[in-house]
């Protein structure tokens, strides 16, 4: 598949469909990340964005179909090099922002993790917030949820509608730091209803219907 | 072809269990103590034994299961049936020793039930399997064939406690007649040809259900791959 | 120790510390026992000294029971299980550290109701007192670590409040036997409790190891 | 029955039906008393049927504390109860009809349990037994109504976990030790379980009524 | 305060301050919410809109200052006039979504409420779905969310974040219902980080900084 000149994917779905009961929430798939791109996953709600995503990393397996992440058939094998960020922040409400991410960056030990106060500063929160995270705002809790996927330097950023609570202006950071985190190895994925948020590092639109891959091409989703 | 082999098979094992009940009631010996209910002896025991060889299937298949369900996961179905089929038809014999047990107690202990260590950890085992024939019907989900090869293994981890009840402890329910201390065994050789017999019967009696039930799992599963198909060609 | 596992033990530490939740409801259990028990069989009476093997083991066990319930509803209230199967770190010594973490504060609600308990029931401790405190770390091990790992098993599946108590009950059994001899035996000095402390060992260490390599299978599954 | 109580018990029976949750985990409960008791205090003894009250009331007892740990926690999991606060309806028939849910999910508990207590302990009832079929469900209304109302007022504070147990605790015991002074008479004949029975329907009526009355105030509690 | 040809507004904050422990997340609010009107909340993640929110749905009580809603001094006491969508659900995951809004409606007993089926056709869902809400995707769970304060027809409208998860299509048909929804009687309060989305219903912008008012005007919030 892939050219001469071309790098081999960081993740490739082949024929991938996913059934919930007899419910198809994904239909055959087949798409293939490169690495140093970023693609937007757009689509009606319960299209089967989120579902992707989870087949990606790892934590719903297809029912059907091939799948390749970081040259294994399991994601799970490669789990060190995927971050995902889900609509949960999968943080422990009782610990504060710091405490959840030295958590999971002690979670990490082959991998050169960020600070955590680091990667708090770098979503921009306060990292001396004394505040437990169930006490945070919605969208302060979403960029502490972004911090811990950016803290083991993921190969494969998988971000399941990052923006949704986040103001306007921190969106636009917030994708800044997406564009310095791009990397010629690394993939992002990021799903969205917020396409001209997405716009400036897009690089490639995967347009999900009804389970299906309705359009994937270069370019840019508010086109 | 196989229906034929089959049904030959049928034959021979209703001609033992025809032969083994010839054996215990009107063959075997007269026990002294006991009399008639002894009888039950040759229900009893080789139920139990029967029991505990199909949970050992039923761990095979759930250890083959584990071990296949990455790399080959046309064998892993093959072995997820099987634990299943062995799961189902141990809990069966299980259940007659539940029932032969209590019979035989009310007639030799004079009450139907005790929590003495042999018989509580076979109730014990019973439900560990139940429970896992429960986590396979409520489970649903592709997950639901891993969670029961797990249960599956520490189901197989109450066998020997079973089995080795009457050894450690002193219990009402009667101490081993074979494999216990050194005048174990049973004397009587008439007594021990109708046993035999009877082990063999049952045995093969369980073979047989366990084969068929086997093969209807096989087809369960090829009809739910066939609806997933469906599934994805139907609307849009 | 891992660093990993000593990594999980102090997240769950801390958490209960802030909220003290887990240890608040085990001793509120286990008041619960001793005081229903003295209210409902006369500790005065004839039989108290034959019964307090049960009791203590009854609590004990309400206490094991009640942690284990809620054992994983952190880490499932957010989806922060996910981001545990993601981290590139064995499952095992999550379900070690989660371990621990349950014993020791089953521990901590023993400590503090041993007096108690002596005190109410008047005990008299006829065999050797010492074997209990081999004895009750033995079957509350048995209890948190099978309980950690089916209330994990169960969780995995859709229906889990239906499967939990189906599954851990049966598996149970063996143990709380054992747990309830033995104490039964050292308190009475009736009988010998050196056989079913043998059995609650082997119990915990086969059940422990099988729990340890089955684990991540569980925690990863689907 | 006002309209508004028979729809919030109908939710609540509707869920319960769907997840089986409360019953499943009473009846594992209920089940671990029992069996643990055999094993315990054989119950082919000599004083099985002087234990015999305490162990019914302990069965009740743990069914009903592990149904009132969860009373609201499908309220509180997607803030629901922010949405019921803000209906125009009075709380009291929100507080009522998980009342009667709960008690009916424990009373199934005890109907399903009956026979196999009444086999497995060997029990002959030698006061008279209907009276039973009184107790039962006057003590259980005690400790469900009781433990809804505290688990309700806890989960409003900010340490509710340290809370509960607290309150409740002290609360819950004269019902106790009604219930068990009852049962224990009627179970063996030698006490006149009237003078309990009195107590516990004046408690039940008395702390209903109060319950009733503030339960608006501490539902909404900012 | 109002002039002689305006309606009494139908909610009314006045130098209302709300301290949690030692932080400020209100200080000084003062506004007036008038009927028929639509106002769209803007502001940073953790300005305080959430918690404006929840004070004039009765959930919170200011620490200083003065509230009327409806007339009353304690939101609580026109409650049956007040409708709020929250961040979470606030719906029962065990139940689909027609069974939730039954059972909500069927707490308005003195108001006439839309039919579920009904109100759930309105936000775009087929009322046939018998999957649990559990099992709803996150921009399915956050429309009927929307359905349930829709159902006893409010006339105090307090929407936080409306339209976080939504497709944007379907955002834009929220926006129309809403628009019909609109009434001389009735009040509507977003608060969203998206505001073109809201810009063809706002008739009012407030712009909430570190919890005080930095603006508060007629308009458009994109200008
Ligand atoms: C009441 C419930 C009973 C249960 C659950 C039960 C269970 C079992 C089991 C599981 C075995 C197989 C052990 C093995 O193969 O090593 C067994 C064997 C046996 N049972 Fe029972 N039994 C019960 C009652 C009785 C009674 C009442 C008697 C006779 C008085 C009896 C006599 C025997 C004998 C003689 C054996 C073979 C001994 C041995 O090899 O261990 N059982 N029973
Ligand atoms: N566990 C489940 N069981 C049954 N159905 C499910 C489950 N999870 C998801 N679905 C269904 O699968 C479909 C796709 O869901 P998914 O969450 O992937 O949608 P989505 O594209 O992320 O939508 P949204 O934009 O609203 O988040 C939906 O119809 C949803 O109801
Ligand atoms: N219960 C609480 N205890 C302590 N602080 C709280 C509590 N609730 C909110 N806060 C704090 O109050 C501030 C305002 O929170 P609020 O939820 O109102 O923000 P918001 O404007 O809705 O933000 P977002 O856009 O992220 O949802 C935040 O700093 C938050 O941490
Ligand atoms: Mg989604
Ligand atoms: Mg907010």
């Amino acid at each position: 598949m892939s050219g001469p000149a071309r790098p081999a994917p960081n993740a490739q779905l082949e024929d991938v469909s996913k059934l919930f009961g007899s419910f198809a929430a994904l239909r055959q798939v087949s798409v293939a990340l490169e690495p140093g791109k970023c693609y937007v996953l757009i689509g009606e709600n319960g299209a089967g964005k989120s579902t992707l995503l989870r087949i990606l990393a790892g934590l719903l397996r297809p029912s059907m179909g091939q799948i390749q992440v970081f040259g294994e058939a399991e994601p799970h094998d490669a789990r060190d090099r995927i971050g995902y960020m889900s609509h949960a922040p999968m943080l422990y409400d009782e610990l504060t922002g710091v405490e959840n991410l030295s958590y999971f960056a002690r979670l990490y030990p082959d991998r050169e993790c960020l600070e955590p106060a680091e990667a708090l500063r770098q979503v921009g929160l306060d990292p001396k917030l004394e505040r437990p995270l169930g006490q945070y705002s919605q969208g302060m809790r979403q960029r502490t949820s972004l911090a811990r996927v950016l803290l083991a330097q993921p190969d494969l950023l998988l971000l399941d509608e990052p923006f949704s609570n986040m103001d306007v202006e921190s969106a636009g950071q917030m994708v800044e730091l997406l564009a310095r985190f791009r990397h010629s190895s690394r993939t992002i994925v990021i799903t969205t209803h917020q396409r001209e948020l997405a716009a400036p590092i897009a690089d490639f639109v995967l347009a999900l219907k009804a389970g299906r891959v309705a359009r994937f091409e270069a370019g840019n989703p508010t086109l | 072809m196989k229906k034929l082999a089959t049904g030959f098979y049928a034959a021979i094992v209703v001609a033992l269990m025809v032969w083994g009940f010839y054996q215990a009631i009107y063959v075997a010996p007269d026990e002294s103590t006991m009399h008639e209910v002894q009888r039950i002896f040759y229900y009893h025991v080789p139920n139990a034994i029967v029991c505990f060889a199909f949970f050992a299937v039923s761990l095979l298949g759930s250890i083959g299961y584990l071990a296949f369900r990455r790399s080959n996961p046309e064998w892993a179905q093959r072995a997820d049936a099987w634990a299943l089929a062995g799961a189902e038809v141990g809990v069966v014999f299980c259940t007659v020793v539940l029932i032969t047990g209590p019979l035989w107690g009310r007639r030799a202990w004079g009450i139907w039930w005790t929590w003495d260590a042999r018989l509580t950890t076979t109730l014990v085992l019973w439900l560990i399997y139940a429970s896992y024939l429960l986590l396979r019907r409520f489970a649903a989900g592709p997950q639901m064939q891993t969670l029961a090869a797990v249960l599956g293994i520490f189901g197989a981890l109450d066998v020997p406690i079973v089995y080795m009840s009457n050894r450690w402890w002193r219990t009402q329910h009667p101490a081993p007649v074979f494999g216990g201390d050194a005048d174990s065994g049973i004397k009587d050789p008439a007594m021990l040809a109708a046993f035999g017999w009877n082990v063999l019967a049952w045995f093969a009696w369980g073979v047989l259900i366990l084969l068929l039930r086997y093969q209807v799992e096989r087809k369960h599963q090829k009809n739910a791959a066939l609806e997933a198909r469906e599934a994805l060609e139907s609307h849009v | 120790m891992p660093r990993v596992l000593w990594t999980h033990l102090m997240k769950d530490l801390r958490i209960e510390w802030r909220s003290k939740e887990a240890i608040n409801s085990m001793l509120f259990f286990a008041l619960l026992v001793v005081v229903l028990f003295s209210l409902a069989f006369d500790p005065r009476g004839p039989f108290s000294q034959s019964i307090a093997g049960g009791v203590l083991s009854v609590a004990t066990m309400f206490a094991s029971v009640s942690a284990l319930n809620q054992a994983w509803a952190r880490e499932i209230r957010h989806q922060v299980m996910d981001a545990q199967r993601m981290a590139p770190t064995p499952g095992a010594e999550l379900f070690l550290a989660k371990v621990l973490a349950n014993f020791l504060f089953v521990t901590i609600v023993q400590v503090i109701l041993a007096p108690v308990f002596l005190v109410m029931y008047n005990l008299r401790v006829v065999g050797q007192a010492w074997l209990l405190a081999v004895v009750l770390p033995l079957g509350t091990w048995a209890l948190v670590a099978n309980g950690t790992f089916f209330a994990a098993l169960s969780i995995r599946s859709r229906n889990r409040e239906l499967l939990l108590p189906l599954i851990l009950f049966p598996i149970f059994v063996p143990a709380l036997l054992a747990m309830v001899n033995a104490t039964g035996g050292i308190l009475t000095g009736e009988s010998d409790p050196g056989m079913w402390i043998k059995l609650l060992t082997g119990y915990d260490i086969i059940f422990t190891t099988v729990s340890l390599l089955l684990f991540d299978t569980v925690f990863n599954a689907e």
